[in-house]
């Protein structure tokens, strides 16, 4: 692949994806869901400027480390979930109007 | 940047003239497509070769077993019972096939095809001979771990999927289980990689010899250890007993294939006995020195008499009989440990894993990275013998 | 030639193309030999002869989730080690292995003493309620009677 | 000639995945399903743009851990069958409505253009550059990670310390803590 706006339209595609995922899902589960695809999206950016752009590999450094950050932040955010439906009995986001467990 | 098939095909003429007309007949440059035309070929001959070997897993399972308990096993369907597995196959595939009404029917469907996906992606970079090994990515192990935890979900999914207790708790059992032991096996590959400076597997088998004072597992004691950590994990990651608790009939019915039929569990089936192979090709290419043929006679150097092309598929061939001459054994031992040791339970399982495992493996990658350090990744062997020269030389 | 070296992923995408062909396939042509008469109870959940009661769907122990967490995170941290782990040698022999030895000791210690952190807590125990009886039961029993 | 062709099928995954984790309403198990083909095609698209090492990662971090993970967190949570609100009090299924897309739709609209009025004024002055042979990226990966950027190596230590502890704390069974 000769150029870079394809993996933008990708990246970019997945961004906006996620969001609405976001916006439209009252499941928190789901709405994690559209994190995910929202940070790989930066992380697919990131890669294809690196590749395309500079070519020092820092962006590839970011892209590991959005990874990682993705995958802590699911483990904490499902915790969270797992926590709030041993309290509410619900995954519903507007059951979460005041999160004290 | 990295080695496989092509590549060592292009050493000789004969590819090269051969890309070189084709080219010349289309018009454009055809290196990619007989490459493709190549590796498929390449593929459906591994493909085959390991449906062969999965099926021979199963006749060699029960033959191995008939012998540990001094029955006879199967001896009726053609030589010694050899064609069992055709039979077999024929039976599974006239099985009427049920999905049952109350199932999720496509993640029914797409389960075992997460399995035998996850296999199969997985063969892609096991190294039969330094020449045949479909692609040498140079994050090879590191690809095999990942693309190999797809059969934990097809698991999981084919659990999930059938609505049965039993599948569902068979399912959460297996995801779990596979997950849990990667670790030690994902630490002490990593130590091995310590030692050898990368992570396809030509750099990890290069850095071996064929003698077994050269191979990884006699390097040092903590690589010793490493490989029976390495080996364990593998076991529970391929649901073999004894920890087999996926699938424990006595408790669980039949666990997460409790509502497969005919194909469906069969394929279930395969991917358990390929995703053996594999895990045993990997064993023996980490530690056993997978491919390296004594005497260096595998680069077929030795054979100089003999035309270059000849002498190189000799010693081709006499590294595929090395690699699957120790993978085998790994798998014979993997058969014999089955029908030896008793199942455990979970929660033994789960200590075995969390608490003496881990550790193990944790402590082992510091102490294999000090030691390659300190002895600038001198072997044990190699260390004895600078030690016994020297002190001939001081004398 | 730089779109060639991309052909070291072709063998993958031509086993994952036989694989799901192979499963299809399989399937497909038995479906012209095989027998097909269903019944209502042979499509039904198998449990030992009893109707099925209720989804298999259920809750299940928060065990399992525990333990994919702490899974998740020493994958997570395979991923950091992997590339350090094969420049190492490279280090090593020019010289600069000990920094590249602290480091990494130094981030496998820190990996390490949240392990112990769970295993001091119990969360790696799969039978906690066990555990609680014999070391906890008097806590427990004012819970009890609380 | 093939990297397009490998582009082809990531993008169709991505694409494919994505729309899956949007639209599928009845069972959060097959968006879990969705999300795991989107992040397969993104390890592809990673391979084409010759991030070997990042392609495996996503394939080890995503297909083995994350999305496991997320499994299991639905299994633990009702296994997807509790769509319902509980309270009922704005009667929103879990999966959304009509409503909640057509919100959806504006707000991606109006989001969309502004990024796509960024991403043209920042490539007005792009010019393209030779592009470099695909070539192993793990050992400068891990060169960097331990020269330049060690600190972010040791700190994400700490952080994924922090985020199990904090998370098995969160997780623990009630009785347990009570």
């Amino acid at each position: 692949m000769n150029s870079m706006y394809p993996f933008l339209f990708l990246s970019f595609f997945m961004f906006v994806i996620g969001l609405g995922v976001m916006i439209a899902r009252k499941n928190i589960i789901a709405m994690l869901l559209g994190i995910e695809l929202i940070l790989n999206a930066s992380a697919l950016n990131f890669v294809t400027y690196t590749r395309f752009v500079n070519q020092n590999l820092d962006g590839h450094i970011m892209s590991l480390f959005i990874i990682i950050i993705a995958a802590a932040e699911a483990a904490v955010g499902l915790a969270i979930v797992i926590r709030f439906f041993q309290v509410r009995e619900s995954i519903h986001i507007d059951d979460a109007a005041q999160l004290q467990a | 940047m990295n080695e496989g098939l092509i590549s060592f095909l292009s050493q000789f003429d004969g590819h090269k003239a051969f890309v070189k007309m084709i080219s010349d007949f289309a018009g454009t440059d055809a290196t990619s497509t007989i490459s493709f035309f190549i590796y498929l070929a390449a593929c459906l001959a591994v493909v085959g070769v390991m449906a062969t070997i999965g099926g021979l897993g199963t006749y060699a399972e029960r033959k191995i077993s008939a012998d540990l308990q001094a029955r006879q096993g199967p001896n009726r369907v053609g030589p010694f019972g050899l064609l069992q597995m055709l039979a077999d196959g024929v039976k599974m595939i006239l099985k009427e096939d049920i999905i049952p009404s109350a199932a999720d029917k496509p993640m029914f469907i797409m389960a075992p095809m997460l399995c035998i996906v996850g296999v199969f992606g997985s063969l892609a970079v096991v190294p039969f001979s330094s020449g045949f090994i479909l692609s040498d990515l140079n994050v090879g192990v590191f690809y095999l771990l990942g693309i190999s935890s797809l059969v934990g979900v097809g698991i999981f999914i084919g659990g999930y999927s059938s609505n049965s207790k039993w599948s569902m708790l068979g399912g959460m059992r297996g995801a779990s289980q596979i997950i849990s032991y990667e670790i030690p096996v994902t630490l002490s590959i990593i130590a091995i990689v310590v030692l050898s400076g990368g992570m396809s597997f030509g750099t990890l088998i290069g850095g071996q010899g064929g003698f077994p004072h050269e191979w990884y597992i006699l390097h040092n004691p903590f690589t010793f250890i490493a490989f029976f950590v390495y080996f364990i994990g593998a076991l529970a990651e391929t649901n073999r007993a004894p920890f087999d608790l996926p699938e424990a009939e006595s408790e669980l019915v039949s666990g997460y294939h409790t509502e497969y039929t005919g194909m469906r569990f069969a394929f279930f089936a395969l991917a358990e006995y390929i995703e053996v192979f594999v895990v045993c090709g990997v064993a023996a290419a980490l530690f056993f020195g997978g491919w390296k043929v004594p005497f260096d006679l595998g680069t077929g150097e030795a054979f100089s008499a003999l035309p270059p092309i000849i002498a190189k598929n000799i010693g081709q061939i006499l590294q595929l009989g090395s690699f699957f001459t120790k993978t085998l054994l790994l798998y014979y031992v993997v058969i014999w440990i089955r029908w030896t040791l008793p199942r455990l339970r979970v929660d033994q399982l789960m200590t075995l894993c969390w608490k003496y495992l881990t550790p193990i493996a944790l402590f082992n990658l510091i102490m294999i990275a000090v030691w390659a350090y300190a002895f600038d990744g001198k072997s044990m062997f190699e260390l004895f013998t600078a030690m016994g020269s020297g002190s001939t030389g001081g004398h | 030639m730089s779109s060639h070296n991309l052909d070291v992923y072709m063998p993958i995408l031509i086993l994952i193309g036989i694989g799901i062909a192979l499963v299809f396939g399989a399937i497909l042509f038995g479906k012209l030999i095989r027998p097909h008469n269903p019944s209502r109870l042979k499509e039904q959940a198998y449990e030992c002869g009893e109707d099925p009661v209720g989804v298999a769907w259920s809750n299940f122990n928060v065990r399992f989730y525990v333990v994919s967490l702490i899974f998740i995170i020493f994958d997570v941290e395979s991923a950091l080690m992997f590339p350090v782990a094969s420049v190492f040698k490279k280090f090593n022999e020019i010289g600069r292995g000990g920094i590249i030895l602290c480091t990494f000791i130094v981030f496998v210690m820190i990996l390490v003493s949240g392990v112990i952190y769970c295993w001091r807590k119990g969360d790696l125990d799969w039978v906690k309620s066990f555990h609680l009886n014999l070391d906890e039961s008097s806590e427990k029993n004012t819970q009890e009677a609380s | 000639m093939f990297d397009s062709v490998l582009f082809l099928l990531s993008a169709i995954l991505i694409v494919v995945g994505s729309l899956g984790v949007l639209f599928i309403k009845e069972n959060i198990m097959h968006a879990c399903v969705a999300l795991l083909t989107a992040l397969f095609g993104v390890a592809g698209a990673y391979a084409v743009l010759g991030a070997d090492f990042l392609a495996a990662t996503q394939l080890v971090v995503y297909v083995g851990g994350v999305v496991i993970l997320m499994l299991f967190a639905v299994m633990l949570t009702g296994g997807g069958a509790a769509n319902e609100n509980k309270f009922g009090i704005e009667k929103i299924p879990a999966m959304g409505n009509v409503k909640t897309y057509i919100i959806a739709g504006v707000n991606v609209l109006v989001i969309s253009l502004v990024v796509i009025k960024i991403m043209a004024n920042v490539m007005q002055d792009y010019k393209a550059v030779a592009l470099p042979a695909y070539e192993s990226t793990v050992e400068k990966l891990g060169t960097l990670l331990v020269t330049d950027h060690v600190l972010a190596f040791e700190v994400s230590s700490i952080l994924l310390l922090g985020a199990l502890v904090g998370a098995a704390v969160i997780a623990r069974p009630i009785g347990s803590t009570k």
